[in-house]
């Protein structure tokens, strides 16, 4: 019980009772002030710091994927708008589906010869010597999948609602590295779903994908009839 | 729910079962907050505490 | 002390003030409810692209369209197709399913096998395929260097008129064996009919879409007879609200079944008595002059008392039928009233287009000869042979033949060995196989005469009246070898597994489904890549032809399959009428009737095979109707109400044994005038009344699959809870046979036969004739997994098997029963 | 050995006999936390639940258990809004079984949904048109009320009362007590109207299904009033069997006696209503949806001796016997009186959930029967269990009967 | 029925002729193959086994040998607000999370599985018995890899919801992509249709859009022998029957005695 140090700070209160009204128990206010403080903030980093970082795990991309280079004025994939460009490669099917993060094939379209690259990077080389070569898929994670349970038809927004790419994607499309894949332990959402501003304040449309985000955007802009269930749940 | 979900309807329904419903929690919610407010300025003297019995 | 508890709940009251400012407490809320919603265990199906593969259903031998839905490459859903001339759109339950049969694993052999365990146990050991050919290939050599070829017997489930059909009587007969055994279908009785009466073996051929009366005589229309597709789309057609003339339905049959209770009328005989009332029928249509005499008169024989060349009096069948099936006797042999009789000989007299429909239930299993002529003698009385609406008369599938066999000197002789289920002799003279013979004879002799016994698309053990014979026979056999790729109860029972591909990774024809009335050729093909190590028994065979090496080897010079059902396709492309394509809109029924024109859409064979392997079909619309004088291939070059074949099969065994002898090995009862007719005669086995008496009927469901393919789980869904309820099936009787017997509805009953006894469940029905005991067939599984092994009874346990006159048939519909309350 | 926090000048007995008189009570607690893991572990299909049986055995329970802990917000507001000071007595009694009752209801409903880690969207995700959201808005809300009543009571311990905060806090939480039993009487009388509404609003079921008036306000206030018609009784029962069992009289006879009465009269009130509704129900509702009163009570083990159980004799006689002063005094007759009224709504409760469920509404669909599973029986026993255990508890160490002392006083 | 930008919104609906139904089972089995539906061991146990199409079978109640069966599919109902009280859908007034909800636009009861979090209440207020409960997890063991055959275009269920008939929603989304991948905003009669109604092979049901008078169900309902099941409950079913049997109809809801009127003079 008896510590020194509480003993000189024993000393201190004593000379700041001086300084307060005497009905006031400086002592046990301070002490308790203290330790309420202490869970305060250790809470505050626990919540904050310590529980993203369990959340979430980290998965690096199988290689690395320059969508810069691609979509460049002067080297890259021809288009007039941006997402022309962009659906050069995560094209549309016949039946209106989306095709996704594409399938080798779509690569070895323009990467045709493992023996030659088109650029200059150590990556390409590599990407034609294990997948091109092989004809191998490379297993991609991709960051904006949905759950199951929802269906999103890229058409609909990319074609009848004029919806630009990086409303929900930002600029991943002109990224030059792509990030290290996050996927919550528990619910298996990627970071970019929802968790990347675990505080819920969101400046960018494409911040956060959950079901409200959506429906913020039906309702803004005139298309709250997309707001029933079943428009988006399968 | 809240006004802030995008299922909140701004209709007179919504408002009479939110209105209650938050109108009660608050009564409850401010009824702990006096007392927790009166205890700690008690606790901290600034206020005597009322003796039952 | 204190102090530090206190403090410390100090801490803990600051920490969870502080903690409801982070993301933690909400978040984790979140995320545990997210987290039920992505359960871990919940399958996620991967999303793909979407493709469509056409093709053709052959879980039975109806040959519906089908399209595969697939996603990438995994197959998601069976639909119907309407571009396809069989079915237009519409399948069937089991059809509907079948893909919980492509990818369930635990019903499926998933590689070559051979049996480690004691037999029936289902312990076996993957092999290779060159292994387990090598294995087989082997027994047969040695089987031939021993001189006994014919100690290899097959017995084969697929259609006679398929391709590999074709392979496996190939094979036995290239390594010397007569003994190719085929499972009994309706088709059996049907062509044999048609070649005592008509003269041709060919299937019977209905124009039921063009028809205005049909007359089924215990055909389960609703129940998958026929190409279930097309039967139950020509069943929307009768009942279009929308159509001028609506066609009248009338079933003949002793159970309140789907097609009994939606039909116009429902006629309720006797079992057994069909032949009877088609006689009395053919009585009051005679009697009323509701024939059609120039039809007659014409193209028939028998009619009339005839007089034979020997100067004999032969009586015909105008006076037989007025003589002998009187509505009044009729009625007392049927339990039927002679007004009715009379009123339903009307019925199908007045109609413009009135066709009698035999095969009963499914048309699966084989029917009975005599009633089967009496059926097709109404459609011949009132004329409606080879007319629109009517039971038109075809020549053969336009198929090539394959290349002739090459037999060495042993297979020689072991073909000159007698069948072992005498089929073809003069007691069968004209049944091709007969599978309860065979399986006698094994029983019979002290050693099996069969060495080697090779199964295809059959499940014997399951699907044939009396299985436990059937099962004795095949435990006393030494070697197995079936090439099921599924755990059937047969497979179960065998050595060696060479599993074949399910029908949705395999290319297979389908020839002439039956009652359809045009002649039809589909090709199945794999939608899906092989989800196993299995292989296509046609390239099995000839790569077990191979190995056998010698003259069998020569036999099968093709490098695989497909160029065997290339081989005989040729015949449809020089046949110069067939189109590969179709049109919905103009079905082939309407065009058939409007004397279809179209050239053939194909210029070269490769066009048109190509052609049939993209689309699945070939078919032709043209059809010379009536032409009355060159269609009937009998002695009498007419349709014969009085078979001559039968006549002249009688006379010839007649020279050898006493004429009496000679019926009685035929198991006629009558005279040999009316051996040669349709008539009725009491059958055997209903003597026995005191001991057992009550019958069992057997009955088959559209959404129980009772034949060799299992049973997709989905129908279990479909199935009433009177039917089967937890792992027992229900039995229907009547409150009358209920109270009879002393029966609530759901108790528990032992219903016994000299064959056996099962336990079922008891529904009390108002649908089942009094004194008849109804089970469905399809249960009773002890192969496969839950969902079907378990599954209530079979009654084919129970079946005591009497055989069917002339043809030698099983006779599986009057089994005298008894039942002993639980 | 516990005597240090035994309530002041009250006899109880010894840790030991407690403990083992407790026995029953933590059998039923672990064979009820077994089924509840089995239940949250394997999910429902524990149950005997079933499509057709949506609602079952534990619904039954929960209703039932609202109902009958409905004394707590009616003495509550009787004894702080009307200010019947003799209710103070017994006001404690009647908080604890109300917290019990609504807390194990709660408990139970977190086990009979198939999503408990979802329960929580009723409230983010409401559906204001459900009367089950209305009820489970108010029953949570409630719940909060009752521990915020319960805690002043468990802060009365003498071991806590001697901690300063916690002194403080009581005391505080005491004074303002009126503004939570104000709150708890609002919301109590809503969600209690809601429950009938609940049934009320079936519209395809027309055993429960009202029209109009006969769900707003009709079916609503038939709630209110058998709930509050029985609550009360159920407290005097609750007491009633501490006094046996301890041996001792615990609340003064006025307070009894003036809930007693009062639960008379609002059970006759109700009564008479019920009798009109019925009535109604049988030539209104009834018709109206093609079929007959005996329709419903033809199946099955559900026969007309439900209603003549639930309306005459364990409604019409237990009112007219707490209304006459004479059988109300004498203590047995109270007792079968109450006991007779509880039942009656317990019947009520029942007859409402699993009838209206049972009797099939498609001419051509059949009657399924439904027998709970002891997964069932033991989740519903364990909130037995778990209330005999929190009463016992808190009339060992709580100053539950604030004249226990003075009632007996110890020689 | 809601106005949309000056049109009459969409409600989509099925007609079944009864006289046509056979009473196979195809539906079922579609239905079930389309939409995930899990098949356990016992589907036996109907209480719990679900279907969201079922065949009901009905009888006359006559003696051998007049007795008839016949049979009543019932899909989910997809009842409508009742333009007297402005009821919604027994089962969507009563949901306590919104799991389940009427679109004004296409006519068609939602339910999400994901949201729904088991209370039953919805089950307890439907009186057609449309409405299933997830008892157990989606069962499709491992070692069968029966989970092959799933689409993805319905969700599997996890235990502990509801489930029911959605008319195949994700049918119309296919549809609408197709559309829109072919430059239109609108869809065909044709291009949307229920699994159930495709698969059936005597093509009793008829699948459109009941407010359009060019959709053959529109049509269809106008008949005199078109019915609805439960009609005097008022729930507004979007599913119809036909059937010109006065047995058959009388089944359809439940009549006092002397109420019901025949529609041919026969039995």
């Amino acid at each position: 019980m008896e510590k020194p140090d509480e003993k000189l700070g024993e000393g201190f209160l004593s000379s700041l009772n001086d300084f307060v009204p005497p009905w006031l128990d400086l002592r046990s206010t301070l002490s308790t002030g203290f330790f309420l403080l202490a869970g305060f903030i250790a809470a505050l980093v626990v919540g904050w710091i310590l529980f993203p970082m369990i959340l979430y795990s980290k998965q690096p991309q199988p290689i690395n994927f320059n969508h810069a280079v691609h979509i460049d004025e002067e080297s890259g994939i021809e288009g007039e708008t941006e997402t022309e460009k962009c659906l050069y490669c995560h094209e549309f099917r016949e039946d209106g589906s989306f095709a996704g993060i594409p399938k080798i094939d779509k690569c070895i379209e323009c990467h045709d010869d493992p023996e030659s690259s088109i650029g200059e990077t150590l990556e390409e080389k590599e990407f034609l010597q294990n997948y091109v070569a092989e004809e191998k898929e490379v297993s991609w994670f991709s960051y904006y999948r949905q759950p199951d349970c929802v269906y999103f038809s890229h058409i609909a927004h990319v074609n009848m609602g004029k919806q630009e790419c990086f409303v929900c994607h930002g600029d991943h499309g002109k990224s030059e590295k792509i990030p290290v894949y996050q996927q919550n332990r528990l619910t298996g959402y990627s970071i970019n779903i929802w968790g990347k501003r675990l505080s819920g304040w969101k400046t960018n449309t494409w911040d956060r994908m959950k079901m409200d985000d959506c429906a913020e955007c039906h309702t803004k802009t005139g298309h709250e009839e997309n707001n029933a269930c079943f428009v988006c749940h399968k | 729910m809240t006004p802030f979900s995008f299922e909140w309807q701004w209709n007179i329904e919504y408002l009479i079962f939110f209105g209650l419903l938050y109108t009660a929690l608050s009564i409850v919610g401010g009824g702990l907050t006096f007392v927790a407010i009166k205890t700690c300025l008690q606790l901290m003297g600034f206020m005597r505490e009322r003796h039952f019995h | 002390m204190q102090m530090k508890r206190r403090n410390f709940i100090k801490f803990l009251v600051g920490g969870v003030a502080g903690i409801q400012l982070t993301p933690l407490p909400w978040k984790f809320t979140d995320d545990v409810a997210i987290w039920t919603q992505n359960w871990p265990w919940v399958p996620v199906p991967p999303v793909g692209a979407v493709t469509k593969e056409k093709t053709v259903c052959s879980l039975c031998r109806g040959a519906c369209g089908i399209e595969v839905r697939k996603i990438d490459n995994r197959a998601v859903k069976i639909e119907g197709r309407s571009d396809y001339p069989v079915n237009p759109g519409g399948i069937c339950p089991l059809g509907m399913g079948g893909l919980q049969l492509l990818y369930n694993e635990s019903i499926r052999f998933t590689s070559p096998m051979k049996r480690v365990g004691p037999r029936g146990s289902g312990v076996f050991m993957d092999i290779s395929w060159d292994e387990a050919l090598d294995i087989l290939s082997g027994r047969i050599s040695k089987l031939r260097k021993k001189g006994h070829p014919e100690a290899l017997a097959a017995i084969d489930g697929n259609p006679n008129e398929s391709t590999m059909a074709l392979m496996v009587e190939r094979l036995l007969k290239a390594v010397g064996s007569p003994n190719y055994v085929s499972m009994p279908s309706v088709g059996d009785t049907c062509s044999m009919v048609n070649y005592l009466q008509q003269g041709t073996g060919e299937m019977m051929a209905y124009d039921l879409e063009n028809a205005d009366c049909i007359l089924s005589f215990g055909s389960g229309l609703l129940e998958g007879w026929g190409s279930p597709g097309r039967v139950l789309n020509a069943w929307g057609l009768w009942h279009d609200a929308h159509a001028k003339e609506k066609a009248v339905i009338i079933q003949v049959e002793a159970r309140a079944s789907n097609t009994a209770s939606k039909a116009d009328f429902w006629i309720t005989p006797k079992p057994g008595t069909e032949a009877a009332l088609a006689l009395g029928i053919a009585h009051v249509l005679i009697k009323d002059r509701l024939c059609n005499v120039s039809f007659i008169e014409n193209y028939c024989f028998g009619y009339h008392d005839w007089k034979s060349l020997d100067g004999q009096e032969h009586k015909g069948f105008k006076s037989m039928v007025l003589d002998e099936y009187s509505p009044q006797q009729v009625a007392g042999i049927t339990g039927l009233q002679a007004d009715k009789i009379k009123s339903l000989a009307h019925e199908f007299g007045k109609a413009k287009a009135p066709i009698a429909i035999c095969g009963k239930g499914k048309g699966s299993l084989n029917g009975s000869l005599y009633e089967f002529m009496a059926i097709q003698s109404l459609n011949a009385l009132v004329g409606n042979i080879n007319k629109p609406g009517g039971v038109l008369v075809h020549e053969a599938m336009p198929l090539s033949d394959l290349q002739k066999l090459k037999n060495d000197q042993i297979s020689l002789r072991g073909l000159k060995k007698q069948r072992l289920d005498q089929a073809g002799t003069s007691k069968y003279p004209f049944t091709n196989s007969l599978i309860n013979n065979f399986l006698d004879a094994i029983l019979k002799r002290h050693q099996s005469p069969v060495d080697t016994l090779l199964v295809f698309k059959a499940n014997p053990v399951f699907t044939l009246p009396d299985t436990t014979a059937c099962y004795k026979a095949l435990k006393k056999i030494p070697f197995i070898v079936s090439f099921s790729p599924f755990k059937d109860e047969t497979a179960l029972m065998a050595d060696l597994i060479l599993p074949d591909h399910t029908y949705l990774e395999k290319m297979d024809d389908l020839v002439c489904p039956p009652g359809l009335q045009y002649p039809f050729y589909g090709l199945t093909k794999s939608v899906v890549d092989p989800v196993y190590n299995t292989e296509n028994t046609g390239d099995a065979i000839i790569r077990l032809a191979k190995k056998i090496g010698g003259s069998v080897a020569e036999s099968f010079q093709w490098p695989e399959y497909e160029d065997v059902l290339k081989t005989r396709a040729s015949g449809l492309y020089s046949n110069g009428k067939g189109l590969v394509g179709y049109d919905a809109s103009h079905p082939v029924w309407k065009m058939q009737k409007a004397g279809n024109r179209a050239a053939p859409d194909y210029s070269t064979f490769e066009e048109m095979w190509e052609a049939i392997k993209t689309g699945g079909f070939w078919f032709t619309a043209k059809h010379n109707y009536q032409n009355y004088s060159s269609i009937f291939k009998t002695p009498s070059k007419k349709f014969e109400f009085f078979s001559l074949r039968i006549k002249s099969a009688i006379d010839i065994a007649a020279k050898q044994k006493p004429l009496k002898k000679v019926l009685k090995d035929l198991g006629v009862a009558k005279n040999a005038d009316e051996a040669c007719m349709p008539h009725y005669s009491k059958d055997e086995s209903s003597q026995d009344s005191t001991e057992y008496p009550l019958f069992m009927m057997p009955y088959e469901m559209i959404n129980l699959a009772s034949e060799w393919a299992p049973n997709p789980p989905f129908s279990n869904k479909t199935l009433l809870d009177n039917q089967l309820r937890n792992d027992e099936s229900f039995t229907d009787i009547n409150p009358q046979t209920a109270k009879a017997n002393d029966l609530k509805q759901g108790d528990r009953v032992i219903i016994k036969s000299l064959a056996g006894r099962i336990k079922v469940r008891v529904n009390i029905t108002e649908g089942a004739m009094p004194g008849i005991v109804y089970l469905p067939l399809g249960f009773g599984h002890t192969a496969y997994d839950e969902f079907l092994k378990g599954k209530g009874v079979n009654p084919n346990d129970i079946i005591t098997t009497n055989r069917d006159p002339v043809s030698g048939q099983i006779v599986w519909w009057n089994t005298a029963v008894k039942l002993i309350k639980v | 050995m516990d005597s240090p926090i035994l309530p002041e000048g009250v006899k109880r007995c010894s840790l030991t006999t407690f403990l083992i008189l407790l026995l029953p009570c933590f059998a039923l607690l672990a064979w009820g936390g077994l089924s509840a893991v089995l239940c949250l572990w394997k999910g429902l299909n524990q149950t005997n639940m079933s499509n057709v049986f949506a609602f079952a055995l534990w619904i039954v329970f929960d209703l039932a258990v609202i109902a009958l802990g409905a004394g707590a917000f009616f003495t509550g507001f009787l004894t702080y809004i009307i200010d019947r000071k003799e209710l103070k007595n017994i006001i404690n009694a009647a908080v604890i079984i109300g917290f019990i009752c609504y807390s194990g209801a709660m408990a139970m409903l977190g086990i009979d949904i198939g999503q408990p880690i979802r329960g929580w969207f009723i409230y983010w995700h409401a559906n204001i048109h459900s009367m089950l959201v209305e009820v489970s808005f108010c029953i949570g809300c409630y719940l909060i009320v009752l521990i915020i009543e319960f805690v002043p009571i468990i802060f009365e311990n003498r071991k806590l009362n001697e901690i300063k905060p916690i002194r403080l806090i009581g005391h505080n939480l005491h004074e303002i007590m009126a503004v939570f039993a104000a709150t708890g009487a609002f919301l109590s009388f809503f969600h209690q109207g809601s429950l009938g509404g609940m049934f009320g609003v079936l519209y395809g079921r027309p055993f429960a299904a009202r029209e109009g008036f006969y769900i707003w306000p009709w079916t609503f206030f038939l709630f209110i009033l058998s709930a509050i018609a029985c609550g009360p009784c159920f407290t005097i029962l609750c007491t009633k069997l501490t006094e046996f069992i301890s041996g001792k009289k615990l609340v003064p006879d006025n307070a009894i006696q003036t809930l007693a009465k009062i639960s008379g009269w609002l059970l006759s009130f109700y009564i008479v209503l019920k009798i009109i509704d019925t009535l109604g129900w049988i030539y209104g509702v009834v018709p109206r949806a093609g079929m007959t009163f005996m329709d419903f009570y033809r199946e099955g083990p559900y026969g007309v001796w439900l209603v003549v159980c639930e309306i005459l004799i364990c409604g019409v006689i237990p009112a007219v016997m707490l209304m006459i002063p004479r059988i109300r005094q004498n203590g047995t007759w109270l007792v079968v009186a109450g006991i007779l009224n509880c039942t009656g709504i317990v019947i009520n409760r029942f007859v409402f959930i699993v009838v209206t469920l049972a009797i099939p509404v498609m001419p051509f669909d059949r009657f399924w029967s439904y027998v709970p599973t002891w997964q069932e029986w033991g989740i519903g026993l364990a909130v037995l269990g778990y209330g005999v255990l929190v009463y016992a508890l808190s009339y060992r160490y709580l100053p539950v009967f604030p004249k226990e002392k003075e009632l007996n006083i110890i020689t | 029925m809601k106005k949309d930008h000056g049109h009459v919104g969409k409600k989509y609906g099925m007609v079944i002729d009864l006289d046509k139904c056979t009473g196979c089972g195809t539906c079922m089995t579609a239905c079930a193959a389309e939409n995930n539906v899990s098949v356990r061991k016992d589907e036996s146990d109907k209480e719990r086994s679900i279907t969201w199409i079922q065949l009901y079978q009905i009888s006359n109640g006559k003696k051998f040998p007049d007795t008839r069966y016949s049979y009543f599919p019932r899909p989910c109902m997809h009842c409508d607000e009742d333009g007297r009280g402005g009821h919604h859908p027994s089962c969507v007034s009563v949901c306590v999370a919104s799991a389940t909800k009427l679109d004004p636009h296409t006519g068609i009861v939602s339910q999400i599985y994901t949201r729904c979090i088991g209370c039953r209440y919805c089950q307890a207020a439907c009186p057609f018995d449309a409405r299933y409960f997830n008892w157990w997890d989606a069962y499709f063991p491992k070692e069968k890899g029966l989970e092959r055959y799933l689409s993805p275009d319905v969700s599997p269920r996890m235990r502990g919801v509801i489930e029911k008939c959605s008319f195949c929603h994700h049918r119309l989304m296919r549809a609408k992509n197709q559309a829109y991948a072919e430059g239109r905003r609108e869809i065909e009669e044709h291009e949307y249709i229920t699994a159930c109604t495709e698969a059936c092979p005597v093509q009793a049901i008829t699948f459109g859009d009941l407010n359009n008078p060019k959709h053959k169900v529109h049509e269809l309902i106008q008949l005199p022998t078109a019915f609805r099941l439960l009609e005097r409950l008022n729930t507004k079913p979007k599913v119809y029957y036909l059937s010109t049997k006065d047995w058959v109809r009388r089944l359809a809801d439940n009549y006092r005695p002397g109420e019901f009127k025949r529609l041919s003079k026969g039995s």
